[in-house]
């Protein structure tokens, strides 16, 4: 017979040398972590709702017949072609919804580890800089990618299974590739700006209205001069244009303005190194106050 | 008790208690990072104004003169917007700052009349973004109108929007103080009222308009042409004036009543972290 | 674990926050736990923890933890430290098992064996009963026990300790102190860092004196103890002033605190002398002890008293 | 003559989690020590008797008055909480002035009376540094400044010496001790207990909401003298001496430990025990290394009270 001993007992594992996805922990905590939000489950199956729309769409362009009573003639949105991706990837209302989910999701990731000094316990461990912000980056590309990559190949599987057959992906085969990039270009924006913002403050409702707050007011000062001087090139002030003209141009339609979109990817591209560049200054183990 | 005698003397004045409280959040917003970054958003319009004129200088006329894109364009950016954030910001922060910051404690226990808090922070905070949006505006406002400063009539325009914008942080102040007494999460409601319900609600006909601040806001402005703004399209059917200034004046005391009211009968509980 | 290992072995190490000095000079070799970090507020025990941890780094010297080089095998040191820091700091929103597992995982541990030993420390340090309560709920004892936790979950071979009992009640301070006393005896390397003297005296054997960023004494406890003069404190019941005053005439010096008296007895005097004057005087010894000067003393000493 | 804080029947509950339960006290000038645990509701008393939470039950009078919603006693009381909060972006001098000048002290006044305290706290060179700069002592002390520079009749310290190195405890415990001397009320609580019995022996013993013994340190001690004092003597010969104290009837046991030296024994009449060691010890000419009590502290007593040993 052995008797546990009392007092402290040794692990007798072993830790990993080096581990891959040394921040997945973080990013389960951070998902756990909105779940546990007020009103978050009901936001967050509501905001499928216009994949759900445009999911019913497809069906109906393949059983165009049975509806010919409710719809008059033969309405262009319901061809089934890289503009209906489109239309659901870059309409304001999609892209808002994921400046709201981040509002919800992001604005405290890293401003709560700031204010309640948690930043420590984690670099205590052999956790590098990066391994932390690709945890927080990983939260918030779970939810991101939920809305725009699952949504766009699920378009895609339910439009070949409507149809019976290949016919859409023999047309349009660089279109589930489209998605993919965009989706990616979306979420990797997105979480940029959003964990830039969360680290700039440790009040997450600062946070949350800095989030909303630049988002908004990049569009309407494009509004603002774009009334005055029609000139396209303005287009690239607004946050919510530049993802736009990416998405129309990774969909191969035409473009919202006539702005090489080029310069918009640039433009995003710039703006991502700049919140890293950020996030690299202030994601500190411990404050240090000169 | 001896000591007695001499706090007979030393009454709690109400006026003085808010002069005093107004003064410290007066310096203390002044000198603070996380409002400085907000007051500094006043900045953005003044950018705004200042390409337009640089352009018209470069380019010749434009499409709008100075005037009308003061008044339809830099306005509408604070009175839809700006104003919004920042009393969003500042309201919001008037008691629940000092309950998150733990720093009430300070506070309640000098001898200040406990109303006085309310009123003083609210009165510090209005006048600090009023005073910056103003200064914001009447910069804008000059850069855009560089050529017609010699008219009289138009510093009549800048007056009454300087009006209806100082009225509008006051009732929105009021408001987002109210909110962040009675509720934790007072930015997402606020946001969610500023920018849902205050926008939706212009569109709709009739009676129902009256129910959002920014209604009694545009009553004072004359009619706007609507020439292709679909971000600033409503149907205004306006009040008169008299009656808006009395219906925000109303707002500001109301709100404001309810929150001292609340805020003195209420306890706040400052965990010990 | 390497038991060559010296625990600590720095160089010269030096540290300014801009243009404030936090650290200078400063070279300590500890071969063995547990060991103390004393000094004033301010003196550079929290910036030589966070250099040891690589939290900042070393701008001048080197310097070795447990064998491995502080600014290049940083990943190395944190696996098999475990840092318990000073201030308050916790996730919140989650439970204190979920909060410690987690952090084993990140410090390399498979899931579900973190989440094994997440339970077993917290067993060890008494939190049993709210493993499965929010952290923010925690009061300001438990979530120190919790900080020591997390500290161990990955069984580390050297914890370090800052101010582990600040903000605690005798009660708790004592199981704490009980705690890293047993940690200590099963093999792990310790070292706490505290301003709080008793702290330190109860559970180390090595103590390290830091005075405005370098190293003011090191050694043996036990040995720089000895560096005293003969010291008496006692308190005495009854009127005190005659007998000082006899005590005076025989040669002593003594000092007040608060209520206590410190004498300092000539060499050739013997103790009884005590004795025989309160007989004399009608007051009573309460209380005496032969201090070897105690650790205030000796920090009083090397620190310098400002006034 | 009336007491500075009394209260009746005091009761504080926070939803249905108890915060205190029917204390009733007066408080009179001098230093009181509070005492007890984390979480016994020292801190929910302090908050109670400057007004900061509405009692559930039961009244506090302040110089006589109602505290609740009653600002104006405020002139004249001093509270310095136990959070470590601050506004971060004020200097440490700029805090303490416009503290002040919320007493409605002229911007002159303020200025010099915060100069005098930062200078007798020894925060004159950092005084321009803003707060989110200082260390924890440099916190602390400012947090004590503030309560005390408006030279308030009633100071109210909750946890005052957290986080002060000794040389910064002893110089507040004797200012502490100086306020009392002057005729002030102050109210310190603190869960140290040396801490305490340096600075006063006006106790409240309070633990789990409730207060368990209020008075003079020696008054609580007679309280419960049933409850047997151990006293340890380390010496040579510890054998001899105990041959002897065996044979004292004031001495209910004799006991040995592991250290070989020492010989510990527990009687009811201490004063009649000690005169009869001290003559032991000259005729038996021992040589004394420690004589001590072990539980001849504040720990002791209020471990018997709460019942732990």
């Amino acid at each position: 017979m052995s008797i546990r001993k009392k007092g402290y007992s040794h692990w007798e594992g072993q830790l990993k040398e080096s581990a891959f996805v040394a921040w997945f922990p973080l990013t389960r905590l951070g998902i756990k972590l909105a779940f546990q939000k007020r009103f978050f489950k009901l936001f967050f199956f509501s905001a499928f709702l216009p994949a759900l729309i445009f999911l019913a769409g497809i069906y109906v362009s393949e059983r165009m017949e049975d509806f010919r009573f409710m719809i008059q003639g033969q309405p262009s949105f319901l061809q089934i072609t890289p503009n209906y991706f489109k239309a659901y990837f870059t309409n304001s209302f999609f892209l808002f919804l994921l400046v709201l989910m981040m509002i919800f999701v992001g604005s405290g990731l890293i401003a709560d580890d700031l204010k309640f000094k948690a930043l420590q316990l984690y670099f205590a461990r052999p956790l590098r800089k990066v391994d932390y912000l690709l945890g927080k980056m990983a939260t918030l590309g779970f939810f991101l990618l939920l809305l725009s990559l699952i949504p766009g190949w699920i378009f895609v599987l339910f439009k070949l299974v409507f149809a019976g057959n290949f016919a859409f992906l023999r047309s349009y085969p660089w279109l589930p590739l489209a998605v993919v990039a965009y989706s990616l270009i979306l979420t990797l924006f997105f979480a940029i700006y959003t964990l830039t913002l969360s680290a700039l403050s440790s009040n997450s409702r600062h946070v949350a209205l800095m989030i909303f707050g630049i988002y908004l007011a990049s569009d309407i000062i494009f509004g603002i001069f774009y009334q005055n001087f029609h000139h396209p090139y303005l287009a690239l002030l607004s946050l919510k244009l530049n993802l736009q003209q990416v998405g129309a141009a990774l969909f191969g339609e035409k473009l919202f303005y006539p702005v090489p979109w080029g310069w918009s990817l640039l433009l995003l591209i710039m703006l991502m190194g700049l919140g890293l560049a950020i996030l690299n200054r202030r994601i500190r183990s411990v404050e240090v106050v000169k | 008790m001896s000591s007695l005698a001499h706090l007979e003397k030393k009454k709690t004045l109400f006026f003085p208690s808010v002069r005093d409280i107004f003064k410290f959040y007066f310096f203390l917003g002044l000198n603070s990072r996380r409002s400085r970054l907000f007051l500094l958003s006043s900045i953005v319009p003044i950018v705004i104004a200042a390409i337009f004129k640089g352009s018209q200088i470069l380019y010749g006329q434009p499409r709008f003169s100075g005037l009308f894109i003061y008044s339809n364009m830099i306005m509408m950016f604070f009175l839809h917007f700006l104003i919004l954030i920042m009393t969003l910001f500042f309201g919001s922060s008037v008691c629940r700052e000092e309950v998150d910051g733990s720093t009430l404690p300070y506070l309640v226990t000098r001898p200040l009349h406990k109303m006085a808090f309310i009123v003083g922070k609210y009165a510090a905070s209005t006048l600090l973004v009023g005073l910056t949006v103003i200064f914001s505006l009447a910069i804008c406002f000059l850069i855009l109108n560089l050529t017609q400063l010699g008219e009289g009539g138009i510093y009549k325009v800048l007056a009454r929007d300087a009006g209806v914008l100082f009225l509008g942080v006051m009732s929105y102040m009021a408001l987002f103080t109210f909110l962040g007494i009675i509720l934790k999460k007072a930015i997402f409601f606020g946001l969610l009222f500023s920018f849902g319900w205050e926008n939706i609600i212009q569109y709709f006909p009739g009676q129902t308009q009256r129910f959002a601040v920014v209604h009694y806001l545009k009553s004072l402005l004359p009619a706007m042409t609507q020439e292709g703004f679909p971000f600033l399209l409503f149907r205004l059917e306006p009040t008169p004036l008299a009656q808006s200034i009395l219906t925000l004046l109303g707002i500001v005391i109301f709100f404001l009543g309810l929150s001292c009211a609340l805020y003195a009968w209420k306890e706040f509980i400052i965990d010990s972290k | 674990m390497t038991p060559a290992a010296k625990i600590l072995d720095l160089q010269r190490i030096g540290y300014n926050y801009g243009q404030i000095k936090a650290l200078s000079g400063v070279s300590i070799t500890v071969e063995k736990g547990p060991v103390g970090l004393l000094g004033p507020n301010g003196a550079g025990k929290s910036t030589l923890l966070r250099l040891l941890l690589g939290f900042l780094t070393i701008q001048e010297g080197q310097g070795k933890v447990m064998g491995y080089d502080v600014a290049r095998e940083k990943t190395r040191v944190r696996q098999i430290v475990g840092y318990m820091p000073e201030d308050e700091s916790y996730v919140p929103g989650i439970d204190g098992v979920t909060l410690t597992a987690l952090l084993g995982e990140l410090s390399g541990m498979p899931r579900q064996e973190a989440m094994k030993r997440a339970h077993d420390v917290l067993f060890y340090v008494g939190l049993e009963e709210s493993r499965y309560r929010r952290v923010e709920s925690y009061s300001k004892g438990m979530r120190q026990r919790l900080k020591l936790a997390q500290a161990l979950v990955h069984d580390p071979q050297l914890i370090l300790l800052d101010e582990p009992t600040s903000g605690l009640d005798p009660q708790g301070r004592e199981e704490i102190l009980e705690l890293i006393t047993d940690i200590s005896n099963h093999g792990v390397q310790v070292l706490v860092s505290s301003h709080i003297l008793p702290d330190i005296e109860e559970t180390c054997q090595e103590v390290i004196i830091l005075n405005q960023g370098q190293v003011a004494a090191q050694g043996n406890l036990q040995e720089l103890k000895k560096l005293n003069y003969n010291l008496y404190e006692l308190k005495v019941a009854g009127e005190a002033a005659p007998f000082l005053a006899k005590l005076q005439e025989r040669g002593c010096r003594w000092e007040q605190e608060e209520d206590l008296w410190k004498l300092y007895l000539p060499r050739e005097l013997s103790p009884r002398v005590i004795f025989e004057l309160a007989v004399e005087e009608k007051v009573q010894v309460r209380h005496l002890v032969k201090s070897q000067s105690r650790l205030e003393d000796l920090f009083a000493q090397v620190v310098g008293e400002e006034e | 003559m009336n007491p500075v804080v009394e209260t009746k029947n005091l009761s504080k509950y926070y939803g249905n989690v108890l915060g205190l339960s029917d204390v009733s006290v007066e408080i009179h000038p001098g230093v009181v020590g509070l005492l007890g645990p984390n979480g016994a509701g020292k801190s929910t008393f302090l908050k109670l008797i400057t007004g900061q939470l509405k009692p559930s039950l039961g009244q506090v009078y302040v110089f006589g008055q109602k505290i609740w919603n009653n600002p104006q006693l405020f002139a004249d009381i001093g509270y310095c909480p136990e959070t470590d909060a601050f506004f971060e972006d004020l200097s440490g001098w700029q805090f303490l002035t416009w503290m002040l000048q919320l007493h409605h002290f002229s911007a002159c006044q303020a200025k010099e009376k915060a100069n005098e305290i930062l200078g007798f706290l020894h925060l004159a060179e950092d005084k321009d540094r803003l707060i989110r700069s200082y260390s924890r002592g440099m916190r602390q002390r400012l947090k004590i400044a503030q309560a005390i520079a408006h030279d308030p009749q009633l100071i109210i310290l909750d946890e005052p010496l957290n986080g002060l190195d000794p040389l910064g405890r002893r110089k507040v415990i004797k200012y502490i001790r100086k306020m009392g001397e002057e005729g002030r009320t102050v109210i310190v609580s603190s869960h140290v207990l040396p801490e305490i019995e340096a600075m006063t022996k006006k106790i409240i013993l309070i633990h789990q909401g409730k207060i368990f013994a209020s008075g003079n340190i020696h008054y609580i001690r007679e309280l419960i003298d049933s409850h047997p004092h151990i006293i340890s003597i380390k010496c040579n010969q510890v054998r001899d001496l105990a041959a002897a104290l065996i044979k004292a009837e004031e001495v209910i046991k004799v006991f040995f430990t592991p250290d070989p030296q020492e010989v510990q024994i527990e009687t009811r009449q201490r004063d009649v025990f000690f005169d009869r060691l001290q003559k032991l010890i000259l005729e038996l000419d021992l040589n004394v290394e420690a004589i001590t009590s072990p539980d001849d502290n504040l720990q002791a007593v209020f471990d018997y009270l709460i019942g732990e040993k």
